[in-house]
């Protein structure tokens, strides 16, 4: 990691550095190599040809046909072509789509958009763990029900949905199953294959690809309207002139991810948990959020009674350590997470919350700084808050 | 983001604390929306000899109390009634638009501790303005989804 | 440019090559300075400020503000954005719109993806030149018009439209009026002020940045309901995290195209008339396509009769020129281009097109070689032609 | 996107020209749908002993004109009749799927110039297949909208 020596970065849920080999692999395709894939001259030739084989290798990861990759422009376009075009496809077949409370806004807004249209949604709630309950989501099924999306991992609290049974109950109903798994992919295993998925967005800047480049798995035979129409790129179904040094970016940094995805996993679990356990011993009124296990390897969400998010966040900073907060304060919005107050916390909590995400670069003795950093914040922050009862008062937890 | 001001008032906040047997005591916001802010004054003469302040919030609400308690001090109460959210943020070297509602809490809380010290005095309140959206807890939702117009000074990030 | 020594690059309407500048230019983006721009920490902060200037390079280019320039992933996302974007916020005024028969893809699928949702499309004919007559235009508006697109300069023929008297007849109107420039920024002067447009889609990767990167001009204070829903980036109404990269890259390449433009259009011209004179004076039976004047500086399309395009592409790449046909036979369709159809041309003619776009890297020579060698292509294909009529036969045109 | 012998045959097209008073000719395609073959066949004792052609269209449509007449070249009628477009296109190793409507051309066009010589020869006309959409101007619009189904042997350009 080549930032500021002081910096530690912790945000890797937000974005992640390109790789260095990443960002070798793509230089060739913006002077060299830079053939329009569509033209049919030598140099537009090899642009087909390397196109088409990062489609096959990000099939191979996951577990999918190459003809049923589609590149996008990110996790964002993936989620709103998935919503959306699924929906307006199958409009005559029903007008119901299923969805939890806890998906990101580019699955919320797009399903909000459509009740505007005049489809109706259900926004399944989560339990204090943040897991959408199987059973609840089979009862929520109508007969008008097309679309079922439910992430496969939650990007604020990293929690784990069951999305194995929840792809059983949307095909044994032969409903459209949509996943959103720009949080999971290369970081955790998954398969469309096992999981009886039919739809998956995913996004390189997740896992050390570039930014404004995305994949949307769409199952054979699975009927869904194109979101940008034009061109006759990605056999007809998603239009524009092809991102080639992102999508070879995009496949190289899933392979690269993929080689170490269980040793990775294993390394960042560690470091994770080791953060939680000392954040919640060493600050009083702290509580994890999320599911203890059933967690991506490299989140840690921790809420802080009367403190602020943002007030965290710029200490924090000030000592060259980047992360994130459910605080509204961030977002220029005046309600925090609609993800923290789903799990049942209340508004004041889900402002003190603080989000730490791992990434490859991140090491044993960075957690060491972290954790001797914090408490000090915190402290600080409580001294100057109205609403902290003091330490007389403290309940350890 | 923040004015170098704006992240010196919050890294060294000034007359941070409480004030033991204050002569006036304002609280404005609500936890709920993520922000709320206490100022204590101690009144000699119809003048405000000290000032201090406790807030749960966002950087930019920190350094607004920070500067508002200075900007008081010193100040006769219709000096003080004066001193607008305008004032509080230009003091600061200006507030990123999504947070001028932080120098709105401040000139806010000035207008209640000064309040709170006149009702205590017997005499009748001033005329605050209407207080802004942080009042109630269920206001403090701010429409989410674009509206249909482009530019309208939408919020930023 | 370091493509193989003998490759002669003549479409730059399909793509161009990333200038080696701009790469440069975006390299610190990938993995050093990779911050989320929504992000609160330092080196988020620092990618928001690059973005911001980027958007403030782009609007001067325009004569736009930079709260006007919406970042997006190509020319097709913009396209689509403002073509649904206006139609279906505007929905309660009225449901028709006006666009052109001659316009890409990208604007012509989205109006007729319009016209299944139960809105009503005119598209305007042209004259044989390809230009929009605005008497026409004027004349198809009603009540319930609510969008005009036209686009600036026409991607296949060259034909730059008549913007600016367009632009002021649907400002007459109170209709918002959509230009497609995505072949004419960073090639003619185009001012979204002079010409009075609403929304104006351009894409990098056709002035020499990445592909992948474009921007929707939205002037203020016109209705237009998101594409893509999700995140708050861009203000609320283009969500996904940015495409910081692509960001830099798309402002670096415009700056450095406005600097030369004038003195690059007249170069192009007058390689561009060269071209066209000995052609047409070389090879009978050939004709040129779009108009004489009207043309954007860098396009060549001529129809050769009796021989189909594919089969010139092919022999050109065997001489290592890149080049591009409106015959349906590159497309996978088996209608040739809309273009030359809506101009006039004959099926078989349009057929036998083919179309040469300069760049800044082709030089006299290059010219000189191509004109060397394509009367020999055209003369060996008319050889195998059962339509062809024979040398005997020729009336030179 | 070619194979190397398609672009062999586009390259090097063997064959090409027409036969002065042929046995038989047939011509297939329609120059609207930007693709035109003709063949001419001299056939002495039942076997074809000449073939040539002349092709308007791509490169797979004069690659696989070239190859059917090189494949007809020696055999008699019944096995050249035989010829189907699966073994025009694989002796040209393959072609891409939008492009096998090439392949389908030639062996109509074979059909035709047998046909041709059977009538001249006062022989009822073997049965051809229905001619492909080529044959019909009109016809030769395919779908330009993806259809609703993902996968399902979309075009690929
Ligand atoms: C779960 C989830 N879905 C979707 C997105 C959107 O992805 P992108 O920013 O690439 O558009 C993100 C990240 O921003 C995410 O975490
Ligand atoms: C006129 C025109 N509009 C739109 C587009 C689409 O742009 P992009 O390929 O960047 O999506 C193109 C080029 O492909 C074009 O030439």
């Amino acid at each position: 990691m080549v930032l500021e020596p002081r910096v530690i970065y912790l945000d890797h849920a937000a974005t992640t550095l390109t790789r260095s080999e990443v960002v070798e692999a793509m230089l060739p395709y913006f002077h060299d190599r830079f053939g329009n894939p569509s033209s049919i001259y030598r140099i537009a030739r090899e642009s087909r040809k390397v196109v088409e084989s990062a489609r096959e290798s990000v099939a191979r990861a996951l577990g999918a046909e190459p003809g049923e990759i589609y590149f996008t422009s990110g996790g964002t376009e993936s989620d709103n072509w998935a919503i959306k075009g699924v929906a307006i496809a199958n409009r005559k077949k029903g007008d119901h789509i299923i969805t939890s409370s806890i998906e990101h806004h580019a699955v919320l807004y797009p399903a909000r958009y459509l009740e505007k249209q005049g489809f109706s949604v259900t926004f399944l709630p989560v339990d204090s763990t943040g897991l959408v309950d199987p059973g609840t989501l089979e009862d929520a099924i109508t007969e008008k029900t097309t679309l079922i999306s439910i992430m496969t991992a939650n990007n604020e609290i990293g929690t784990i949905e069951p999305v194995r049974e929840i792809g059983k109950i949307a095909r044994d109903h032969g409903i459209t199953f949509h996943t959103d798994a720009v949080q999971a992919v290369g970081h955790i295993p998954v398969s469309v294959k096992d999981d009886t998925i039919d739809l998956l967005s995913l996004s390189a800047h997740k896992f050390n690809g570039p930014k404004g480049v995305g994949v949307l798995y769409i199952r054979k035979g699975t009927r869904i309207d194109p979101l940008l129409h034009g061109g006759a790129q990605e056999r007809n179904r998603r239009a524009g002139t092809e991102n080639l040094a992102g999508i070879i970016g995009l496949s190289t940094a899933l392979e690269i991810a993929m080689q170490s995805l269980f040793r990775e996993m294993e390394r960042q679990k560690k470091l994770r948990d080791r953060l939680i356990a000392g954040l919640l011993s060493s600050v009083p009124h702290s509580r994890l959020n999320g599911h203890p296990e059933k967690r991506l390897p490299g989140n840690v969400n921790i809420s802080f009674e009367y403190v602020e998010g943002e007030s965290i966040l710029l200490s924090l900073d000030a000592h060259g350590i980047c992360a994130s907060t459910g605080s509204a304060c961030t977002s220029g919005s005046l309600e925090p997470s609609h993800v923290l107050l789903a799990i049942g916390l209340p508004h004041e909590v889900a402002h003190g919350s603080l989000r730490l995400t791992l990434g490859e670069e991140n090491t044993d003795e960075e957690i060491d700084t972290v954790l001797g950093i914090v408490p000090g914040i915190i402290e600080r922050l409580r001294a100057m808050s109205p609403l902290y009862p003091g330490k007389e008062k403290e309940c350890h937890v | 983001m923040y004015s170098e001001k704006v992240m010196d008032h919050f890294a060294n906040p000034r007359n941070v604390g409480e004030i033991e047997n204050p002569d006036g005591v304002g609280e404005v916001g609500n936890p709920v929306c993520g922000d709320i802010m206490r100022m204590y004054l101690k009144i000699e003469d119809n003048r405000i000899v000290d000032a201090k302040f406790k807030t749960f919030g966002c950087g930019a609400a920190i350094a607004s109390s920070s500067m508002a308690t200075e900007l008081v001090k010193g100040k006769t109460l219709e000096e003080a009634w004066e001193i607008s959210n305008q004032a509080v943020a230009e003091a600061l070297e200006g507030l990123p638009p999504i947070k001028m509602h932080c120098s709105v809490l401040a000139e806010e809380a000035i207008h209640k501790a000064i309040n709170d010290y006149r009702v205590r005095q017997g005499l009748s309140p001033w005329g605050e303005k209407t207080p802004h959206y942080h009042e109630g807890g269920e206001e403090c939702e701010l429409p989410e989804e674009p509206q249909g117009t482009a530019g309208d000074g939408a919020l930023q990030r």
